[in-house]
């Protein structure tokens, strides 16, 4: 019974996502066109690859709001130092992202070993990682994004995105790492308590430090890529991206808590996300109607992933077989 | 009061932008540089972008008794009842930028008329008045968005063959106007021409990006914009600007509104040229004036994107590593 | 099992009667205590930098700057002490002041009913958070999130940007006071009053039940349904209040004005010594740590900070409070054993 | 018709019978015992009979009337009030709040206040003459002991008229014990029913009327405890006889010592402690509830700091954290007090609580092996026959008694050499105890060195070679050989307040 109800709520979650999908494109016809399946993959990719670190860290009980400058910060640095040129990624990308892990550590030794909440730490990193940013560069760079990083985001193979190829083999490390992994079992059991983690002789602190490491270094990734998709950098990139990443995360069936919850759910919570700011431009709505119909509609898809939901259905289903 | 070094606060609502920077940069400049050097004793305050923040912070700028502020706002009427009490305190306020509504403050700002109407005139000469456009309605709650839309619309109306087919968020970020270009491409085969209010270079490269012919756009006047419109194979473009050295034509407005130079309206217009791929001459407002973009001498490949067009105010030269700050 | 036989009373224990625990007392209000400390720290470093700080003057300045978040985080410290959060406050103050700005008009009755509505507003919002987080069994941070875009959009479609005018009367009240204290720390007192009030109360100490244990609460009797539903039905309605608050400070409505508070109630109640996971903290900590977010605003304010520098600056010193209080309950917590 | 009286009650969770139709009768004036092993099915009829498990089908009649609880509200309202094994205290509530919540005494403004809470409380206790308490302490603070305590205090609260004590005894030391059969007796003889369930037949003995006896969700037996012999009910829980509870003890010690303890201390709770703990030695702990023992444990295991000396396998070492006690080069494990706190993960399954704290052992560069693992978990389950539908099974479904068995898998699986076994045997049924006592004698043949605390105290007296008795925080007296009874233990665990 414990496979199953773990894997329901990532089922129903891409159930969710394929209705979306379908009902969106009764709205716009052109929604399920190759073209648009593909901007769909690009777009929820960069949520995507800032959800994953965001589920590693939420699911080992935390939260990381550093993320927006994180992701911004690495996305300035890398069009400076690369000054649109190729050749110089084979230092800056590792630099770069070894920089967003190490703020994410920081973040984590913070939380972990001073005992700081979660909310004001990941917090006051996001506004030290601005200032910092504009004090050092005092805007965006010059350089556009160099040409690997723009094929990165946006280039293809066959009718293939690139960047989905990317995501995909992170979201196999991630769920590999989840799932099968050492790391990965310690990680839901210290989300799940840090007390019993703890007396199960378990590197409590370590796996901590490590999710929060993890999301540095992947909002440091999704920076980059991001401005591949925009052909640069630019102040405020990282913004949509507190939310959404937290979102994704939780529509995808984790529990905010913690202990709960894969990347797998995540991936579906980033397309639904994804569809919906999509689907809204094509209704033709106020902005103020937009956010009530998004806000319906994020309530809906939940719902119908929700376990009371799921309770019914099986209810009635018992209900039908009993005759 | 000729000659006096005034304590001038200038209160900015928010820091994460290019504009942003390079207003703050040129105000900074304007206070040390000819013809203002020696006075102004400036010091900016940025707050985080809530009103409360801006607010309080302005309540603490009251109580350090100024001689003016100048604001760029969060709120065209939130800051209303701090700024009378700045006013009933003797400080001269300028609003500036996202200006405020209240009576006792200067507001300085763009032709927020003229901008839309010259740019969907344009539009719809280069549509040669028949075509299917979008139109960005910039971020939800921003009073500026709602004008730049209304103003476009005014326009387009009087042209019965051009049909607004679609509307997006562009917030005025790149990727957002992007995302929401390509959304709208999906559900809408035919496109003759976008309306936006930001970088219109995301609209360019969503176009390019769903394999699309690139159409007419028109934006704002950023570098990128300039350089991919000057670039691009085909592309027709209009920049309509919003200068960055609004910060700097504050502190001047305020300087001789303290020296008893006041204008005659509280509202003051700041007009900057627009640029255009073509010569462009205006109907509506033939004063107006639009330059060719030419690499170069009003758009720079090595320069920052998100450089805003023109760099100086005509009393002042500012130059362009002066605007981009390296 | 053979036990012995035993003649002496059998309840008499050799361990010391323990009265009152102080030092548990003391270490489990660690983080407030040393969060109140660092308050006193920072006005100390204030008042070296601006003259009359320890004055009605400045009480009546900071707490008018603090009182919309601190109403709004009132609510925000019974929804995490019940364990949960709530996003909505977002939307609610901004529906909120939307309301009052386009429906008051200049007659005071009218606009005491509209006060009324909007306050009926936020509580029936908030009730249906409840009622969706209990019937729905779904999670606080996404029905909220929910809930938040449709009350925001509401405030949108209502007034698509800032506008509307609040009668003079209804600003009046906000900024004027007696006894030489302005109406923010009159509203204050009575805040402090309620919740001395309502910690007390069967529902307040349900509410915390729940929070730290829900599986016991429900097993002691509590309705589920009922403590979500009250829970966030106080919230909705601290939202409101705020909102009509916030409106003598703008005199306008604003449609997106709320979601400035959302990340502030939740930092102002944690780094006070709420905890998010429920049970503990409580309005003295949500106190405390919305006044240390405005003396932080005002102490970069006259440190003359280079504008580049002011929001690490504000970072910094917040880090280092926090730092502080979460250092001090670590090493309370290993001497107190 | 029995005052008591349920008929069919039926439960099932997904495919698992909890309940398969239990028919049950119980009198006032009575205590009356509901035995069975673990996962039998007692504590979910308890929690039918409270209200917070509603049944699939059967019925209920309390009083003459029918008693269909929609929840435990409707339940306390009946005046049916439960000590559940799983505790119902809310851990941010002072004890007085919890005693009486649901229930507070109100002030004019409608508030429970702190005095009234903390009198009545007050005066709840003297009447009963509980333990004694501090009713402004929150509860987190307490030891797993003392809550079983105010648990009690909060069911009495409301003066019921049937109370139910699902294993309130099996974390109370003897003079608790003690204490709470008295209470259960005396509440009885007032004319009201008390259901007690325990897996100590010794108190079942000395205290019940009558026995009631459970068997994979059916009912076996009803008996008055006069009529029964220990084997007919052993025989009735288990389906089989059982031969001897507790196994034959050969002195297996060596002269090798595995742990050395000198001077460890701790705040209040640890003072000076010396102990030596020998190779093929089970050294039993005692004293009375709350003298250190707990503080004892953890503090071996990392878990609380302290200071002092400890030596293992005579090389100095520091115990920093549990982690470091758990490492090949120490190998302490521990059998942590509260099985639910420290013990289990309640939401994941048993396997992966089972291999918690050995996740090395089946994995390697850090890549898990399904099969390795669920070899591990096969053989741990089928040990100690945990009754779990599978592995994947959420602890927290699995009955009180089976949750303890799986922390006690745990712990085996570690293969640390020291093992630290805090009431191993809580809440476990007869048939496994005497398994759990065998496995402890084997291992210590083996070469392992125990600690081991029970709350039982004839458990020390028949498995453990010499016992520690603790007072105040230190080992008061270690008594070998003959010396080791229950009265000699609790002599010196009293002896200094009789002097005092
Ligand atoms: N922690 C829990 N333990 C046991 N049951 C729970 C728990 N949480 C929720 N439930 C179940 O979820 C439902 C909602 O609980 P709640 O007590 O609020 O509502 P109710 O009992 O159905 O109605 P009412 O509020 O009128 O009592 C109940 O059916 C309850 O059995
Ligand atoms: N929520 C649940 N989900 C699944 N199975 C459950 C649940 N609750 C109880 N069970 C199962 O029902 C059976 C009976 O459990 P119960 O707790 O009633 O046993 P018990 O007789 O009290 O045992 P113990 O002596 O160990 O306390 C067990 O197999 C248990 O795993
Ligand atoms: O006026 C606008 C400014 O306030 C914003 O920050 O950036 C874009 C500008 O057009
Ligand atoms: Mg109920
Ligand atoms: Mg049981």
């Amino acid at each position: 019974m414990a496979p199953l109800s773990r894997h329901r709520a990532i089922l129903l979650a891409y159930g969710a996502m394929i209705a979306l999908l379908l009902v969106t494109s009764i709205f716009s016809p052109g929604f399920l066109s190759p073209g648009h399946l593909r901007s769909i993959v690009v777009l929820a990719a960069f949520i995507g690859i800032v959800a994953l670190g965001q589920t590693f860290v939420i699911i080992g009980g935390g939260i990381d709001l550093s993320v927006p400058w994180v992701l911004n910060s690495a996305a300035v640095l890398m069009t400076l130092f690369a000054a649109g040129q190729d050749a110089p990624l084979l230092w800056i990308v590792p630099l770069l992202l070894a920089a967003g892990a190490l703020v994410g550590a920081v973040n984590g030794i913070g939380i972990a070993v001073f005992g700081v909440p979660p909310i004001i730490m990941t917090l006051a990193v996001n506004v030290i990682l601005q200032g910092g940013i504009l004090v050092y560069t005092g805007g965006s760079p010059a350089a556009a994004a160099p040409p690997l990083i723009q094929y990165l985001a946006v280039g293809r193979i066959g009718v293939v995105p690139v960047i989905g190829v990317v995501w995909l083999v992170l979201a196999l490390l991630a769920s590999l790492v989840l799932s099968r992994t050492a790391f990965g079992r310690q990680l839901y059991a210290v989300g799940t308590s840090a007390t019993v983690a703890t007396f199960s002789g378990l590197p409590t602190l370590r796996t901590a430090i490590a999710g929060y490491t993890l999301s540095g270094f992947t909002a440091a990734l999704a920076g980059m890529l991001l401005t591949g998709y925009s052909g640069q950098a630019y102040l405020g990139m990282g913004d949509p991206y507190l939310f959404t990443s937290i979102a994704a995360v939780a529509i995808g069936g984790a529990s905010i808590l913690g202990g709960s919850g894969h990347y797998i759910g995540t991936i579906a919570g980033a397309f639904v996300l994804t569809i919906l700011t999509g689907l809204l431009p094509a209704l033709n709505l106020s902005n103020g109607a937009l956010l009530i119909v998004y806000g319906a509609v994020i309530l809906v898809t939940v719902s119908v992933s929700s376990d009371a939901f799921a309770d019914l259905f099986a209810f009635v289903r018992r209900r039908r077989a009993a005759g | 009061a000729e000659g006096k070094t005034y304590k001038i606060y200038l209160s900015n609502n928010f820091v994460g932008n290019d504009w942003r920077q390079q207003m703050i940069r040129i105000a900074e400049l304007a206070a040390k540089k000819a013809p203002l050097a020696g006075r102004v004793d400036l010091k900016v305050e940025n707050v985080e972008t809530t009103v409360q923040a801006q607010i309080n912070s302005l309540n603490n700028i009251i109580r350090a008794k100024p001689d003016a502020i100048l604001i760029d706002a969060g709120s065209d009427t939130a800051l209303n009842p701090t700024i009378e009490k700045a006013c009933a305190a003797g400080i001269v306020v300028v609003s500036f930028d996202q200006v405020v509504t209240a009576p006792c403050a200067y507001a300085l700002e763009s032709d927020w008329d003229r901008i839309p109407a010259l740019m969907a005139e344009w539009m719809a000469k280069e549509l040669g008045g028949k075509g299917k456009v979008f139109i960005d309605r910039g971020l939800a709650g921003a009073p500026i968005s709602a004008r730049l839309q209304e103003g476009y619309e005014k326009v387009l109306k009087n042209h019965p063959g051009i049909e607004v087919i679609g509307y997006y968020n562009g917030e005025y970020a790149l990727g957002p106007e992007q995302a929401g270009v390509a959304s709208l491409l999906a559900a809408h085969p035919e496109v003759d021409g976008i309306l936006t209010q930001g970088y219109g270079s995301g609209a360019i490269k969503a176009l390019q990006d769903a394999g699309r012919k690139v159409v007419p756009v028109t934006a704002f006047s950023y570098n990128v914009t300039g350089v991919t419109c000057a670039e691009t194979e085909g592309a027709k473009c209009i920049l309509g600007s919003n200068p960055g050295y609004l910060g700097a034509e504050a502190i001047k407005l305020a300087v001789d509104v303290l020296d008893g130079k006041k204008p005659a309206d509280r509202h003051v217009l700041v007009y900057a040229d627009f640029l255009a791929t073509d010569e462009f001459k205006s109907e509506l407002y033939p004063d107006a004036k639009v330059q060719k973009i030419a690499l170069g001498t009003n758009a720079w490949k090595d320069r920052p994107p998100g450089l805003t067009l023109p760099i100086s105010p005509d009393w002042m030269e500012v130059t362009a590593e002066e605007a981009a700050g390296n | 099992m053979t036990l012995a036989a035993r003649s002496e009373p059998v309840a008499a224990d050799v361990r010391p009667r323990a009265a009152r625990d102080w030092t548990a007392l003391v270490v489990d209000r660690a983080p407030f205590l040393v969060a109140c400390a660092m308050l006193l720290i920072l006005l100390g470093i204030y008042s070296t930098l601006q003259r009359d700080v320890f004055t009605l003057e400045e009480l009546n300045l900071d707490t008018t700057a603090s009182l919309t978040l601190l109403l709004a985080a009132t609510g925000q410290t019974i929804v995490l002490v019940r364990g949960g959060i709530d996003l909505s406050i977002g939307g609610m103050i901004s529906l909120g002041t939307v309301i009052a700005g386009t429906q008051f008009g200049e007659d005071p009755a009218n606009a005491a009913l509209w006060a009324v509505i909007i306050l009926a507003i936020g509580v029936g919002a908030g009730v249906a958070n409840g009622l969706l987080i209990s019937v729905l069994r779904l999670q606080p941070f996404l029905v909220t999130l929910a809930t938040w875009s449709i009350l925001g959009g509401t405030a949108l479609v209502i007034l698509p940007s800032d506008g509307g005018s609040i009668p003079s009367g209804w600003t009046w009240f906000g900024n004027t006071g007696f006894g030489g204290l302005s109406t923010s720390v009159w509203i204050l007192a009575a805040l402090v009053l309620f919740w001395l009030w309502f910690r007390a109360t069967r529902l307040g100490i349900a509410i915390r039940a729940t929070g730290s244990n829900e599986r016991s609460a429900y097993l002691s009797g509590v309705s589920l349904t009922a403590v979500n539903c009250a829970t966030y039905g106080l919230s909705g309605l601290f939202s409101a209040l705020a909102a009509l608050y916030l409106v003598t400070q703008t005199g306008t409505g604003s449609p997106t004005v709320g979601n400035g508070y959302i990340l502030n109630t939740v930092a102002a109640a944690v780094i006070g010594g709420v905890s998010l996971f429920g049970g503990r903290g409580g309005l003295a900590s949500t106190i405390v740590g919305a006044f240390i977010l405005t003396i932080i605003g005002n102490l970069v304010f006259v440190l003359s900070i280079s504008s580049y520098w002011q929001p690490i600056a504000s970072g910094v010193i917040l880090l280092a409070a926090v730092l502080a209080s979460s250092l001090a309950e670590k090493s309370a917590r290993r001497g107190g054993m | 018709m029995a005052f008591l009286e349920a008929t069919s009650v039926a439960k099932r969770y997904g495919g698992i019978v909890a309940l398969g139709g239990v028919d049950f009768a119980a009198e006032r004036g009575e205590v009356h015992a509901l035995l069975g092993e673990n996962g039998a099915g007692k504590s979910t009829f308890i929690q039918v009979l409270a209200g917070s498990v509603r049944p699939d089908a059967g019925s209920i009649r309390l009083g003459g009337a029918e008693y269909r609880p929609a929840d435990p509200r409707a339940a306390r309202a009946a005046g049916v009030a439960a000590v559940f094994q799983e505790l119902s205290l809310v851990p941010d509530l002072t004890v007085a709040q919890n005693v009486w919540f649901r229930r507070e005494p109100l002030s004019r403004l409608a508030t429970a206040r702190r005095s009234a809470l903390i009198e009545r409380t007050e005066a709840l206790f003297a009447r009963y003459r509980f333990p004694d308490i501090a009713p402004d302490r929150e509860v987190r603070r307490l030891s797993l002991a003392d809550r079983q305590v105010v648990e009690i205090a909060k069911a009495l609260a409301g003066d019921p008229s049937v109370l139910i004590l699902d294993e309130a005894t099996s974390a109370l030391a003897p003079r608790e014990t003690e204490w709470l059969l008295d209470l259960a007796r005396s509440f009885a003889r007032s004319g009201r029913l008390v259901v007690f369930i325990s897996h100590r037949l010794g108190e079942v003995r000395a205290l019940v009327d009558r026995v009631t006896v459970f068997r994979n969700g059916e009912t076996v037996g009803a008996y008055p405890i006069g009529a029964v012999s220990d084997e007919t009910m052993i025989a009735d829980m288990l389906g089989r006889r059982l031969d001897r509870l507790y196994p034959e003890r050969h002195a297996t010690a060596t002269a090798r010592l595995a742990l050395k303890v000198r001077g460890l201390s701790a705040g209040a709770a640890l003072k000076n402690v010396d102990l030596d703990l020998r190779e093929g030695e089970v050294l039993g702990v005692a004293g009375l509830q709350g003298h250190g023992q707990q503080a004892l444990f953890q503090a071996l295991f990392g878990a609380l700091r302290a200071t002092g000396e400890v030596e293992v396998w005579g090389k100095p070492v520091s115990i920093r954290n549990p982690r470091r006690a758990l490492s090949p080069a120490l190998g302490l494990a521990l059998v942590p007090e509260d099985r639910r706190g420290q013990g289990l993960l309640l939401s994941k399954s048993v396997r992966e609580n089972l291999t918690l704290s050995v996740i090395p052992r089946f994995s390697r560069f850090g890549l898990l092996s399904a099969r390795r693992e669920k070899a591990l978990v096969d053989e741990m389950i089928a040990f100690l026959q945990i009754k779990a539908k599978t592995p994947e099974q959420p602890a927290g479904t699995l009955s009180g008694g089976n949750q303890q068995k799986v922390i006690f898998g745990k712990m085996l699986l570690t293969e640390a050499k020291i093992l630290l076994l805090f009431d191993p045997t809580r809440g476990v049924d007869v048939g496994t105890k005497g398994e759990i006592f065998r496995l402890m004698r084997d291992l210590a043949a083996k070469g392992y060195a125990i600690l081991f605390y029970s709350s039982d105290l004839s458990e020390p007296v028949h498995v453990a070679d010499r016992v520690a008795v603790m007072r105040n925080g230190a080992v008061a007296a270690v008594l070998a050989g003959e010396a080791v009874t229950e009265e000699g233990i609790l002599r010196a665990a009293m002896v200094e307040r009789a002097a005092a």
